[in-house]
């Protein structure tokens, strides 16, 4: 094995870790804000998530989906940030 | 060149997208609409004379070979449906012109209406398992729209019901398509057909036919599957009632008779049994919850399910003549019971409501109204020589032939209950005097209506209530077409071969 | 919601979204993407510049009515099914230009298609937003 | 014969329109229709007597045998006589008597209907064109019976006669699709060569009761006799054509026709006997507490029908004769004694026996012509009457079993007939003049003609039976019976034993008569009244029905969303649970798995987000959630090779999450109504679903799949297709008609949404 | 791994199901929602699934060389997705409007279509 | 006028980034499709002032990810090790910054910088409100970030 | 030799997205977790991308990081100065080891109305 296939692993180990924790802070809250800012790293995770996992797999077709998910999960929190803001206001 | 084949998918369709280009035209909608009905028509016959000549039609669509694309098929049973679908579609889009409120109008009926048709065509003609699906669901989206639009209460509650429930059928559709491919590795229903009989596990086969007979079952109302339909078919105007009533449930019929013809008859002792016992409550739930109902259209739409009952045990008697009493059923009863709503339309024009308690009367001031009541109650109620009764009589023949008593007897019991649901109505809004005795004030409500309107709201009737009847005392050419299809349907090489270009 | 923050940088990213979509688009032949997804992503630009400025704001930037983006994707679509009709091929069947372009590669009907999808998912897309925006606003 | 019919219908469409222009006349019009109807059949009588049998047919259903075929012997031509007959005396009776009536030419219409229908009833050579016509006299019937529909009454009775009938007729059908299959063909004509090949099939019991129930309902035979009184609720002309004269002898007419070919057996003979008896019995019990004229009528009628279907059941070629002279007869007379109550009601207002009295001065033509039908009911010579009581005397004295006790009751029961006889044709004109609602005043003669007419033929008939019957006798019963019988028909027989019966039962029949109140307390004591009376158990079994239908309506159609899935989810799991534990593999499933951490750390992600949903009491913790497990989705589907998949998850998922939260705004609060018992109930079902779905992929998973699509996409992607992504390829290439009806479904729901947000109708608006 | 597959499937069905069941319209639109991952992961599954090797013919060459991913089962997943967000997106403003009309979102309110009226033949 | 054509350039350039192909062909491809994106973009962009002073911008590059990365080791330091060393608080920045541009591209900025984060400008643009994770003296942080990153991105911009 | 920079770099950038998301677990209260967390992941997330091309040496791929890359940084500050203000409004507690707000009472409770200074 060599030295990146060893760093990607652990790579991938470390995203996943970070995977559960922020999964962990999603499900305790204890706001929406915190499950939301949540959401959003979950996110950028995967998208170092796939990164590392083309190398792993020698494929680069995965890449163009990292665009995608920035995109988005940013359109997303902005929504969810509309939703709260017409919640709160009067 | 076969394009004939696709017409019914892709006239209903253009038009619509023309009327979606004029989307603020509703006058332009009106006109294209019933252009389009006609186009359809048009196409439709041709369509059926072309198959009734030449045989089973195929198109592969894109020129890619079955079963890498996807094929439109037309056999006999496809082409007729087609027929009678674009038939109802004429007969809803004059009545519309009668009936629709300018709001709905406003508000993309038309276009909804092709589209709806377009759907139904789809899944009629498509050689596709997976295809099916997505006509199935082409289908089911123009008709919630069409069913919540105007936004009433009722209608609402009405869809929720009719849209979940339908969701949940085209959740299991969908998981059965999957498992399908999972196992034959095809989706091209004649190509499917053929790798059914290698496969190892039989019982997975038989789980998959399951399936689908629920899938397809929720969508044709059958026991105990058909709890949408009175929750919601008695919401719309009468003109999507009308359609809805006609052709919606039949599709699912059809798709069972498709794939329980062609695919899952390995296993018939099993299979069909399991669609006599459905047959036989479906008949029976529905006409008892006709029964105690007390408002028409209600009456009416428990009645589809009751005589779904029929068509399923005509399948599910799985005998040459069985099948082509189901068809025969199936021709007959969409032009009945789209009738027997439109004219219920007329009469909520005329009194104001649906309500058996409410109205009466009828029969003293519109004796035509009437006659075009009673000709297709009595045909829905099997009554000589209209075409319902030969439906009856065939299927009741094809049970007694393989000694299935039981059902016949289940069948006949569900036919006098019939009679007595009509006669129900007959006496209530006909028969009876308008308990609220203000007779003369209703009649103006229906005489401020525009005569053109009435004659646009009435020709559809008229010419409904003719088919019936030229249908039962012509039975003889609809009948001989029912048994090639049914026998086509037994047959399922040349469909196969045809299909597969074998 | 007014924030400078989001309404500046909305105005920014729409064409910047804007041309990654149609990017999506022209190489969903070949790569990842596509029309459906394209055109998404195209309405994602515009809801993001709904949210960050107004449905008013939003609709004098599209000009179009959605209604008619969908016609229109519908109608690109049904076209690609009748070309080869006129060259006497069967329904649907692909017809290709000989000629390549960069990135798009070949052009052909089913392009034509894919560009109808595109068009097609984009006005949906705004219909229901703008629809339920307009409904937010009374 | 099918000309005929088709002029008849067309006649009677045709009758509302001329009945509009020609008010005044149109009684004679009308008439001359049967009249004309009546000249064409009696001119074939020669032909028909002489031994020939007329037959015609048309091609219909070929490839079902059903054929328009006709056949006119010398039954069918009897029925066909009496049916044109008396057509001719109601339909002219009806001009006069209708005239006050609302809508007269509908009931011209229904009539000539019904006439027709029931002359192509006794024509047909075709069990399925008999049944076309035995149905359409059912509705004929019904139209006519709640003609007064105003009233609830008419409609209550027209239901249930069209029930009872109607009922039986689907019993009918059934038992003539049967008998076809025995025989292999719908022509009756050609089951007389095969009577033993059908009375030995298997089906033959099934096919005799569903005859027999199609016959006692359209006959009213106990237990379906009580529709017929109901049915008193139609204009009279109605009741003396359809209800006495020609309907109700279809039934009989039936047996009849039927019996050379299926009958002659034990169970065929003894349920006609039985059925007939009983009838014959009870009917004249019924009429004894009635006071209304045509209640009296329907009920002696009645109990004439069951002596018919006796007479029948016994089958001798005595019974035979007796059978048909007694059909003859009471034709005749029932006809013009329903056409004298019809006068007594027109023009006295009245049709309660109690309050008529001494119109002999005032109606003199129609007491001319009430007891000349009257001495004919009663069985006095020289009337037709009385021959056909003497036969089915002497024809029941032949029976070997029972026979005495048949002897009684048949005494009895006329008897009874004998005393509504002096009741409804006798009393009304004798004895005091009793006050009535109208002056009394003598009948028009287009109401006259009709009760001469028949009266009259009953006595000719009477004094000269060899013209009138003897030959029509001799057909007939070839037909029924498939021999000659060699009996002649005679007046006189002398003085013996039956002439002896015939005195005892008109001197019981007086007796009663003069102690009818003294007895009727009795039988009152006797309350058997309420389970004899007529629609005691039709209302039982209707209303139970109904009652039955609302329960079930309601426990199935219960307006619960969820009882419907889950009826939908357990009929799903039973009908293929049950298959999927047969399957062999199940227990050696391998599910030994090479998961690598990162699945590992999705999958739980996705059930941790997943019960988080489901336990979130907060709606956007909820779709929070969703939004992960939708995310987890498009990871997996990108470590499984589905970056297109992938891609759309995650576009589809931002989009959905901005509609819920544009929604949401305006959503409720997310309540908990569920309490836990029904918690624990739809996890165990949610969770069957679940361990369902699994096995259903494992099982599957562990086959091989051999697609031949894959590898041809493989191959043709690029060269055909002219693209590297294969998934996009079949989107927009291969598959392309399915991405049609996608956007289709998208565009559609995009018009949903905005017309849902737009057009709100409110709740008055149409 | 399609072990892991054929569990998530069962439970997303578990919980597609458990929601629908729900007396509360918002849960039964998620409970519609999980039931399109359900049958989008079974077909996935159920297609049998391959690591890291997507349905792209590489620039290099002509044609795809197994093993790679049957792009079938994907093209079909993605037109269900694209139905069922549609169909989602119509169901969702649907229950919304119900919601206003009828003033809850509790569907024993929402029954008045089914009700048998009472009163006696 | 010319920032329009100065934009559409760079999009033809995204473009070619996008694309991967580094051609004349794919070049005037990108110039057409940036040319179409910017007329459908219309009304989002008004006139605005463009990257005139790119080795300006470059020395910023750089002298911001410094920060980036100096910031960040400070915050991943706090995290990784038990005790908190924060003292966190939010502060009002009065702005030098006045266009929409000038405003959001430091907000940024700010955001981008580990332990501090803009949470809204007033609406009258004249404060930006800074959430930081250590604040020591509030007004010396204003300080730094006015004469910091405020001061160096205004170089670039103007 | 390449490989092995693009190793170190991408361990790097994972390292920084452990970080990251131990600050969200660990971090006291909405803000200071935002603030923590957003940019670490930011960081790391590049780096990741940047370990990426370096790893392809290919220019496609490249843009493509760089194109994430910017992405990234032009929405990530966006969207937490949007949630943050959300926040704010929604009333989501400060930590209350928190020194200063200056913020308190500047946001007028009914239009959402940010004002530089209190009236
Ligand atoms: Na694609
Ligand atoms: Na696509």
């Amino acid at each position: 094995m060599s030295f990146l296939e060893i760093a990607v692993n652990i790579s991938i180990i470390m995203i996943g870790l970070s995977l559960i924790l922020i999964f962990i802070r999603l499900a305790i809250g204890p706001t929406i804000e915190d499950r939301i800012v949540a959401l959003d790293l979950l996110a950028a995770n995967a998208i170092g998530f796939v990164a590392v996992y083309a190398i792993q797999n020698k494929t680069t077709t995965f890449l163009d989906v990292g665009i995608i998910v920035a995109l988005l999960a940013f359109l997303g929190t902005v929504a969810f940030a509309y939703y709260l803001e017409r919640r709160t206001r009067k | 060149m076969n394009l004939i084949i696709v017409l019914p998918i892709i006239v209903p369709l253009l038009f619509a997208v023309i009327m979606l280009f004029f989307w603020k035209n509703i006058k332009a909608h009106k006109i294209l609409n019933v252009i389009a009905s006609i186009c359809s028509l048009a196409v439709a016959i041709i369509l059926i004379s072309n198959v009734n000549t030449l045989g089973i039609l195929a198109l592969q669509v894109g020129s890619w070979q079955a079963p890498f694309g996807i094929s439109i098929v037309a056999d006999l049973l496809t082409s007729i449906m087609v027929l009678i679908t674009s038939v109802i579609g004429l007969a809803t889009a004059i009545y519309s012109l009668g009936s629709m409120d300018e709001q709905r109008e406003k508000f993309f009926y038309y276009p909804l209406l092709q589209f709806l048709l377009m759907g139904i065509n789809g899944a009629f003609l498509t050689g596709d398992i997976f295809n099916l699906y997505v006509w199935f669901e082409v289908m089911l989206i123009s008709s919630f729209v069409l069913l919540a639009l105007g936004g009433k209460r009722e209608q609402l509650e009405g869809a929720i019901k009719y849209v979940t429930l339908n969701l949940l059928s085209s959740a299991i559709f969908l998981a059965a398509v999957g498992i399908l491919y999972g196992i034959v590795g095809t989706l091209n229903m004649a190509d499917v057909a053929r790798k059914i009989p290698f496969v190892e596990e039989k019982e997975l086969v038989t789980v998959v036919s399951f399936l689908f007979m629920v899938a397809f079952g929720i969508k044709a109302a059958v026991f105990p599957l058909f709890f949408w339909l009175p929750a919601s078919y008695h919401t719309p105007p009468i003109a999507v009632s009308a359609i809805f009533a006609g052709l919606l449930t039949k599709v699912g019929v059809y798709a069972l008779i498709r794939v329980f013809t062609l695919i899952f008859i390995q296993d018939t002792n099993f299979t069909h049994t399991v669609l006599l016992v459905i047959a036989g409550f479906t008949m029976l739930t529905g006409v008892l919850g006709a029964a105690s109902q007390n408002d028409m259209r209600k009456i009416l739409s428990f009645h589809i399910i009751s005589q779904i009952g029929y068509m399923i045990m005509g399948l599910a008697l799985f005998s040459p003549l069985a099948i082509a009493g189901a068809i025969f059923y199936i021709i007959h009863h969409i032009i009945v019971k789209t009738n027997l709503f439109l004219v219920s339309g007329v009469v909520d024009k005329m009194k104001g409501s649906f309500n058996l308690k409410k109205i009466g009367g009828l029969y003293r001031y519109y004796p035509l109204l009437g006659l075009l009541f009673l000709i297709p109650a009595l045909s829905l109620a099997g009554i000589p020589p209209l075409s319902g009764f030969w439906a009856k009589f065939v299927v009741i023949k094809a049970g007694l032939e393989i000694d299935q008593a039981l059902i016949v007897i289940v069948a006949l019991v569900v036919g006098i209950l019939t009679l007595f649901s009509m006669t129900k109505i007959w006496n209530e809004a006909f028969w009876k005097d308008d308990p609220k005795g203000n007779e003369n004030k209703i009649i103006d409500s229906f005489s401020a209506i525009k005569l053109s309107k009435k004659v646009l709201m009435f020709s559809p009737i008229i010419i409904l209530a003719l088919i019936t009847i030229i249908i039962g005392f012509n039975a003889e050419p609809f009948f001989n077409f029912a048994n090639n299809a049914a026998s086509q349907l037994l047959n399922p090489s040349e469909y196969i071969s045809k299909v597969l270009g074998l | 919601m007014f924030s400078i923050i989001l309404s500046t940088a909305s105005r920014y990213l729409l064409p910047l979204m804007l041309i990654f979509s149609f990017f999506l688009f022209l190489r969903g032949h070949n790569e990842p993407g596509g029309g459906f997804v394209g055109g998404l992503v195209a309405a994602a630009a515009y809801a993001l510049y709904l949210i960050a400025n107004g449905i008013e704001e939003a609709k004098l930037l599209l000009r179009a009515e959605p209604i008619k983006l969908i016609a229109l994707g519908l109608f690109f679509a049904i076209v690609s099914t009748f070309l080869s009709l006129m060259t006497g091929q069967d329904f649907m069947t692909g017809i290709w230009a000989k000629n390549e372009f960069p990135v798009i590669g070949k052009v052909g009907t089913p392009l034509l298609f894919d560009l109808g999808v595109y068009f097609l998912v984009l006005g949906i897309v705004l219909k229901i937003i703008f629809s339920l925006a307009e409904e937010d606003n009374k | 014969m099918l000309n005929l019919i088709i002029i008849g219908f067309f006649a009677s469409a045709f009758a509302p329109l001329i009945y509009k222009r020609t008010k005044k006349y149109f009684g004679w019009i009308a008439a001359s229709f049967p009249l004309y109807m009546f000249i064409s059949f009696i001119l074939k009588y020669n032909e028909i007597a002489s031994g020939k049998i007329i037959k015609e047919a048309i091609s219909w259903i070929p490839s079902l045998g059903i054929n328009f075929s006709f056949l006119l012997d010398g039954l069918s031509l009897t029925f066909v006589l009496i049916i044109t007959l008396i057509g001719t005396a109601v339909f002219l009776y009806a001009g006069s008597y209708m005239k006050n009536y609302e809508h007269t030419g509908r009931f011209y219409l229904y009539i000539g209907v019904f006439m027709t229908s029931m002359i192509g009833l006794v024509l047909s050579d075709n069990m399925i064109t008999l049944f076309v016509f035995w149905e359409l006299t059912s509705i004929s019937s019904y139209l006519l019976i709640g003609f007064n529909h105003h009233k609830e009454s008419s409609r209550k009775s027209a239901l249930q006669a069209l029930l009872v009938t109607g009922g039986g007729g689907l019993a009918l059908m059934a038992g003539l699709i049967l008998l076809a299959q025995v025989s292999g063909s719908f022509e009756i004509s050609a089951l007389y060569d095969i009577h033993d090949k059908i009375v030995s099939s298997k089906l033959y019991p099934a096919v005799v009761i569903l005859i027999l129930l199609g016959a006692f309902t359209k006959s009213a035979q106990f237990p379906f006799h009580f529709w017929l009184p109901n049915a008193m609720e139609a204009p009279t002309p109605v009741s003396a054509y359809l209800h006495s004269a020609t309907m109700v002898k279809a039934g009989i007419y039936l047996i009849a026709r039927f019996n050379h070919a299926i009958g002659g057996t034990v169970i065929w003979q003894d349920t006609i006997l039985i059925a007939g008896t009983i009838t014959m019995f009870i009917a004249a019990l019924l009429a004894f507490n009635q006071t209304d004229l045509k209640k009296l009528l329907a009920y002696s009628t009645l109990s004439v029908l069951g002596t018919l279907t006796m007479l029948l059941g016994i089958g001798s070629n005595l019974a035979i004769k007796a059978f048909f002279i007694f059909l003859v007869a009471h034709s005749l007379y029932k006809g013009t004694l329903f056409l004298v109550a019809g006068i007594f009601d027109h023009k006295t207002g009245t049709r309660n026996v109690s309050m008529l009295g001494g119109l002999k001065k005032l109606l003199p033509v129609t007491m001319t012509a009430a007891l000349l039908a009257s001495f004919s009911m009663m069985g006095i010579i020289p009337l037709v009457g009385f021959i056909g009581k003497e036969t089915v005397y002497s024809s029941i004295l032949e029976v070997e079993n029972f026979r005495f006790l048949l002897l009684a009751l048949a005494v009895i029961s006329n008897a009874f007939v004998v005393m509504v006889t002096i009741l409804v044709g006798i009393k009304p004109f004798f004895g005091k003049l009793l006050p009535t609602l109208k002056p009394p005043q003598e009948a028009p003669v287009k109401m006259l003609i009709g009760p001469i007419l028949l009266a009259v033929f009953g006595l000719l008939t009477g004094l000269f039976p060899n013209v009138f019957i003897q030959k029509l006798l001799d057909r007939s019963t070839i037909s029924i019976l498939a021999e000659e019988l060699g009996i002649t028909v005679k007046l006189w027989h002398g003085f013996n034993y039956v002439l002896l019966l015939s005195f005892v039962t008109l001197l019981l029949g007086i007796g009663l008569y003069y102690f009818r109140k003294q007895i009727l307390q009795i039988l009152e004591n006797l309350s058997l009244s309420n389970y004899l009376k007529p629609s005691f158990w039709y209302e039982r079994i209707l209303n139970g029905t109904l009652s039955f239908a609302s329960l079930q309506t309601k426990i199935l159609q219960n307006g619960y969303l969820r009882y419907y899935i889950i009826f939908i989810i357990i009929t799903t799991l039973g009908l293929t649970g049950y298959t999927l534990f047969k399957i062999s593999g199940i227990g050696s499933l391998d599910i030994t798995t090479d998961l690598t951490i990162y699945e590992l750390i999705i999958g739980i992600i996705i059930i941790a987000s997943t019960f988080l949903v489901i336990t979130s009491v907060s709606r956007l913790k909820a779709i929070v959630a969703i939004g992960v497990v939708g995310f987890c989705i498009g990871i997996i589907f990108i470590l499984y090779s589905a970056p297109d998949l992938a891609l759309t998850t995650f576009a589809i998922e931002t989009l959905t999450v901005i509609l819920f939260v544009l929604v949401l705004y305006r959503l409720p609060k997310y309540l908990q109504f569920s309490n836990p018992g029904s918690k624990i109930r739809d996890a165990i079902i949610a969770a069957s679903v679940g361990i369902f779905m699994t096995m259903i992929v494992l099982l599957v998973t562990a086959g091989e799949m051999q697609s031949e699509l894959k590898k041809y996409f493989a191959e043709a992607s690029l060269a055909e297709g002219k693209g590297r992504n294969i998934v996009n390829v079949i989107l927009v290439d291969f598959r392309a008609i399915d991405t049609l009806g996608e956007i289709t479904v998208l565009a559609v729901a995009a018009i949903g949404v905005y017309a849902l947000l737009k057009l709100r109708l409110k709740e008055g608006d149409k | 791994m399609t072990f892991l597959l054929a569990i998530l499937v069962g439970v997303l069905y578990s919980a597609g199901i458990y929601m629908i069941l729900r007396r509360s319209l918002v849960k039964v639109i998620i409970g519609l929602i999980f039931l399109g991952y359900a049958a989008n992961l079974l077909i996935f599954a159920i297609g049998r699934i391959t690591k890291g090797i997507p349905a792209f013919i590489p620039a290099d060459s002509e044609k795809l060389v197994e093993p790679f991913a049957d792009p079938l089962p994907q093209a079909l997943i993605l037109t269900a997705i694209v139905i069922g967000f549609g169909v989602q997106a119509f169901a969702i403003v649907l229950f919304k409007r119900a919601y206003q009309t009828v003033g809850t979102d509790d569907l024993d309110e929402m029954k008045s279509t089914d009700e048998l009226k009472e009163d006696k033949q | 006028m010319k920032n329009q054509f100065l934009l559409n350039i760079l999009l033809a350039i995204a473009w070619m980034l996008l694309t991967g192909e580094l051609t004349v062909e794919n070049f005037i491809e990108g110039l057409i499709i940036g040319y179409l994106i910017l007329w459908i973009s219309k009304s989002a962009l008004g006139g605005t002032k463009y990257f005139k002073k790119i080795p300006k911008a470059i020395g910023f590059f750089f002298y911001f990810i410094k920060e980036l990365i100096v910031a960040n080791l400070k915050v991943a330091f706090d995290i990784v090790t038990p005790k908190d060393y924060m003292q966190p608080g939010i502060i009002a920045v009065p702005l030098d910054a006045e266009t929409d541009m000038e405003i959001t591209l430091l907000a940024n900025l700010i955001t981008l910088t580990p332990g501090s984060l803009s949470l809204d400008v007033s609406r009258d643009k004249k404060t930006l409100y800074v959430h930081s994770l250590y604040i020591e003296d509030a007004d010396e942080l204003r300080k730094i970030i006015k004469q910091g990153l405020e001061r160096k991105l205004l170089e670039v911009l103007r | 030799m390449m490989e092995v920079i693009s190793g170190i770099i991408i361990l790097l950038g994972s390292f920084f997205i452990l970080v990251s998301a131990i600050g969200l677990i660990r971090m006291p209260d909405l803000f200071t977790r935002m603030s923590a967390t957003t940019k670490a992941s930011t960081l790391g997330v590049g780096l990741v991308l940047l370990g990426t091309a370096l790893f392809w040496q290919d220019i496609g791929i490249s843009a493509r990081a760089i194109i994430i890359v910017s992405f990234i940084f032009l929405t990530a500050p966006v969207a937490a100065h949007i949630i943050g203000r959300a926040a704010y409004f929604d009333k989501v507690p400060l930590w209350d080891k928190t020194k200063v707000d200056e913020l308190k009472g500047r946001y007028d409770e009914k239009s959402h109305e940010l004002k530089s200074k209190e009236d």
